[in-house]
């Protein structure tokens, strides 16, 4: 092989470096060897008008809370799933009130596990994980509004 | 009075029922699906609950999620503003059977005056009159000509399992009706399967002119004067205006006294429109009721100076009309014109995106009820309505020229709009000297 | 009726002027300096001029280019708005000279009104009460007892020479007066090397109240009741409503009676604004006149239904008044909110910048006079004001009840702006109350 | 195959890798070999209000018509200097009406010469070059009204 065609090689794995660790630019220098690369910036945030909030209004209190898919959310394990409310309702994590919860962080859940219950209109709806891994964190208590997309569970797929 | 209110509608009038409860001091809550989350006025709400996908099925029109909605935030009341879930009896029935109250008319009222047949037979019962007619199927050539001689030509043949203009004739004279009875029966036959066909008095263009009522529990029931919206294209109303131009005021007090008649009949509550025909001699005629506000309720407000939503939330939190008809009097005359994301130029077809330049106009005399701002971007799931333009002047020549300059200082853009289209019917001869009919938009202009 | 006027002014009077006239088909001409270049309202002129650079004494400020703009654009006339050459009677009388119509009044009412001194000798030639006093300096304390027993206490003595509350005491009886006398007097003479006092009655927390008049060539003169204008911060109103909400019905008539007298005394023609100090007994006492229209001038179109620059280019063009005092009439209740670009935290200092974001309020009964837009770059060249936030209502109540929420519908950002500080003062208990005087905000909030 | 060709070739792989993996910049170098590549960045549309127009309203004829410093302009020769007017008046581009211009496209101008009268508020006011060159172009004519800061001449200066 080349020492030029090993240049490709080398950079193709310098590049697969970069992106799994999010570098913008790098540079190899081996006496008179170097190189150097420098990867597309994301582009600056230019005003998303869409964003703005009116400062001199009281904000809408989100039902949801902090955990609400609006809110502000604490930063969270990458490579997580979120099982998310598919309703309206208030979410149970018991199937009785002094039963055991349905699940807990790492219990293993499949596509079909009850994770929860949420009730809307008198009627329970049992949710299931529609996923396969580890719950990761539970999101919401017992007798706790959500909304609709509202961030119920988070697992740690297989 | 009520404390909390969930608003279960979207756009300008989610907004508007807004700003009526935080000026009441009523606590609020705004739903809304993700198409809209970045909406400012769900801000302005106390709480802010998401229902769902943009699909108006899974969210706006989705009964448990609103009902669930409302009780997840412990709402007193729904408000339902105008079209999704207004005027589903369904829905209303529901939120009696969950201790919610709707901000609208009892189950049994809606259901009475939302359907054709029976709210006719409540207006005749009320002596309003109605468009006379047949009532059912014609038997026969004798029949028809017995009835036409007694409600006067023309009539209109309709097949009763029509629509859209088939199997409908409109004849002047005996001669006409005998064939036109014939053919009609024919076309009905084949199109449809069944050749029944009625007849209706042919009323030569009319205007569409509506009372606007308000009812309480306790039966006090008063009306807030008509609206004249002739000008319409395809059934949509483009532009309203208050009080009807060419009703003196006697036919203006028979038509408004018709209307709370028939109100009082059907033991209404909340408010209501009752929508006529009135015909070039004045004379007018039940049509319909809507059980709900409508788009166009502010040009009644401006003539008026009473805030319709806040009369409906007091009503539905239980207070009376505490104020006497004669306390409510028309000044100057008020205009709406509906700007909608739709090209004139190409069908009106609905032109959703991003608007990048947005300025409203202000001033004297002008009043806007929109949602949007510049930046936002219009949903192609929802209707194309961007904002409603409404002035109030002393005169009605008045209005058309704070109108014109209003409508031409509002920027929009990159999004078509029906700003050039409202402009040409302002401009054009015939709505100025107020000549104009319901077929008036079709016939002339687009 | 004029055929073509061109706008000496910018900003959002500027803007009010186009509106009125594109509603009467009068032609307009905009002048702007360079750094309104972009400003969306001279595109709503008939024709646009630059005059000069950003600075208002090369543009806006500038006679010679301004009347360079009118004869090369062939404008008959020039509406001044106000501040900038409004009242300065060398351009009025420029304009005269050049055969250019002034939308105002003539030379000598200018020349008669716009001096303090020579206003308050034609008030009192026309009976209307002035602010009590020694008229001229005092001579000695047996002269200066003698007027404050005639007048009563409290009384202010103030340096003749004096400004900004140097040499100026006030004081509540004889032995007061003889000491503060004394001290005024070497307190004088020590800042202005000229110990001349003059004596007045001091009036107590009194409220700033106005009456807007309109007066035509043919000697008829007709009010448009009075505004209230007691919320002042520094002498600059902040908050004006119409009508005083402290006047009975007997004081409103008479005072603006006096209004009116004050104005034929003058041979006044256009629009003026008659400024009383009224005390705690309902007295009223005249302090200036103030020769245009003035910012808050729509408080009283909201209240009356009159459009008053309409008035001022209809008299300019020659026409009479052809209403009767008796037609005009106050309905409900006007409030106006200045929003400025300044920053409360921060002693009201300007905040000019770029608007990033901006939302305006709407909906019912609310009006707003603005010229700004999302992406406009507020200069540090001109005054603050962004807009004019107007309410009207039924009843005063109802009137703050909207304005706060139109506020808090207000989005404007980054900049900092009054809003908050409007607020705040509307939350006041005695703002609510109504038991406010001019002194009100400093003593209280800001 | 010549190094020229593989060059080619080489370049038009790390094209390919530098457009794959949105690079902006390769830089390659072995001993006196060296090979850079910078890729364009689409610029950020920024959104620029104040240039918009109100498209429903009629626009307002600028008194200056196609002249004017605001409206469209006729691509130019660079490097020219324009003499703009400092007041707003009438241009006269004669000493009187049938004398001759007092320049015209050619004529050699310095500081001090006059070029032409702008007449305000019944005021001839004589407007000097204030550079030094040849005249390239006359914008106005006689008896056209001129606003603050329009262009009146082009010089091509020395």
């Amino acid at each position: 092989m080349s020492d030029k065609d090993h240049d490709i090689q080398r950079i193709q794995m310098l590049l697969d470096i970069m992106k799994a660790n999010d570098l913008a630019e790098l540079e190899i220098k081996h006496g008179d060897d170097k190189i150097v690369l420098r990867r597309q910036q994301p582009q600056p945030t230019i005003y998303a008008a869409q964003a703005m909030h009116p400062a001199a209004a009281a904000p809408a209190a989100s039902v949801a809370g902090q955990n609400s898919a609006g809110g502000a959310a604490p930063p969270v394990e990458q490579n997580l799933v979120a099982i998310t409310s598919p309703i309206v309702g208030t979410f149970y994590g018991t199937p009785s009130p002094d039963a055991d919860p349905f699940v807990e962080v790492g219990t293993e859940v499949d596509s079909q596990t009850v994770v929860c219950i949420i009730e809307a209109m008198k009627v329970m709806n049992e949710i299931k994980a529609e996923v396969s891994g580890a719950i990761a964190e539970v999101c919401c208590t017992s007798g706790q509004a959500v909304e609709y997309g509202q961030v119920l569970f988070r697992v740690r797929p297989h | 009075m009520l404390s909390r209110v969930l608003i279960a509608n979207r756009g300008e009038i989610a907004l508007r029922i807004i700003r009526a409860c935080r000026e009441m001091g009523i606590e609020t809550v705004a739903v809304y699906s993700e198409a809209d989350r970045a909406a400012p006025y769900l801000k302005l709400a106390d709480e802010a609950v998401c229902i769902g996908p943009a699909e108006c099925a899974a969210s706006y029109l989705n009964i448990p999620r609103i009902i669930s909605a409302a009780e997840i935030t412990a709402a007193e009341a729904i408000h339902p503003g105008y079209g999704f879930l207004a005027e589903n009896i369904n829905f209303a029935r529901i939120c009696a059977d969950c201790g919610i109250t709707f901000v609208g008319p009892g189950v049994e009222a809606m259901r009475l005056l939302g359907d054709k047949v029976a709210a006719r037979e409540v207006a005749r019962n009320a002596k309003v009159p109605v468009v006379p007619g047949s009532d059912g199927a014609i038997k026969d050539e004798k029949e028809a000509l017995k009835l036409a001689e007694k409600i006067g030509y023309p009539v209109i043949v309709k097949a009763a399992a029509g629509g859209g203009g088939r199997g409908m004739r409109v004849v002047h004279n005996d001669m006409g009706l005998r064939s036109g009875l014939a053919a009609a029966k024919a076309e009905a036959e084949a199109a449809f399967g069944d050749d029944c066909v009625y007849l209706e008095k042919f009323i030569v263009e009319p205007r569409h002119v509506e009372v606007q009522v308000m009812a309480d529990a306790a039966g006090n029931a008063v009306h807030f004067y008509e609206r004249d919206c002739s000008i319409q294209r395809r059934h949509q109303k483009m532009i309203e205006e208050s009080p009807c131009p060419v009703l003196d005021e006697p036919t203006r007090e028979k038509l408004c006294e018709a209307a709370l008649r028939l109100i009082r009949q059907s033991n209404y509550v909340s408010a209501a429109t009752v929508e006529f025909l009135v015909d070039k001699d004045k004379q007018f005629y039940f049509i319909e009721a809507n059980t709900r506000i409508q788009v166009e309720h502010p040009v009644t407000e401006m003539v008026t100076g009473h805030d319709l939503i806040k009369w409906q939330l007091r009503i539905a939190g239980g207070e009376t009309i505490n104020i006497r008809q004669e306390d409510i009097r028309l000044r100057g005359v008020a205009m709406e014109c509906r700007i909608n994301a739709e090209d004139p130029q190409n069908n009106f077809s609905p032109c959703p995106g991003r608007i990048d330049a947005y300025i409203v106009p202000g001033g004297f005399g002008v009043r806007v009820d929109a949602f949007v701002h510049q930046g936002w971007t219009i949903s192609p799931n929802y209707d194309s309505m961007i904002a409603k333009l409404i002035v109030h002047q002393n005169t009605r020549a008045e209005v058309i020229e704070t109108m014109k300059r209003a409508l031409r200082e509002f920027v929009i853009e990159p999004v078509k709009t029906t700003i050039p289209a409202c402009l040409e019917i302002l401009s054009h001869n015939l709505f100025v000297k107020n000549k104009i009919d319901t077929g008036f938009v079709e016939r002339t202009l687009f």
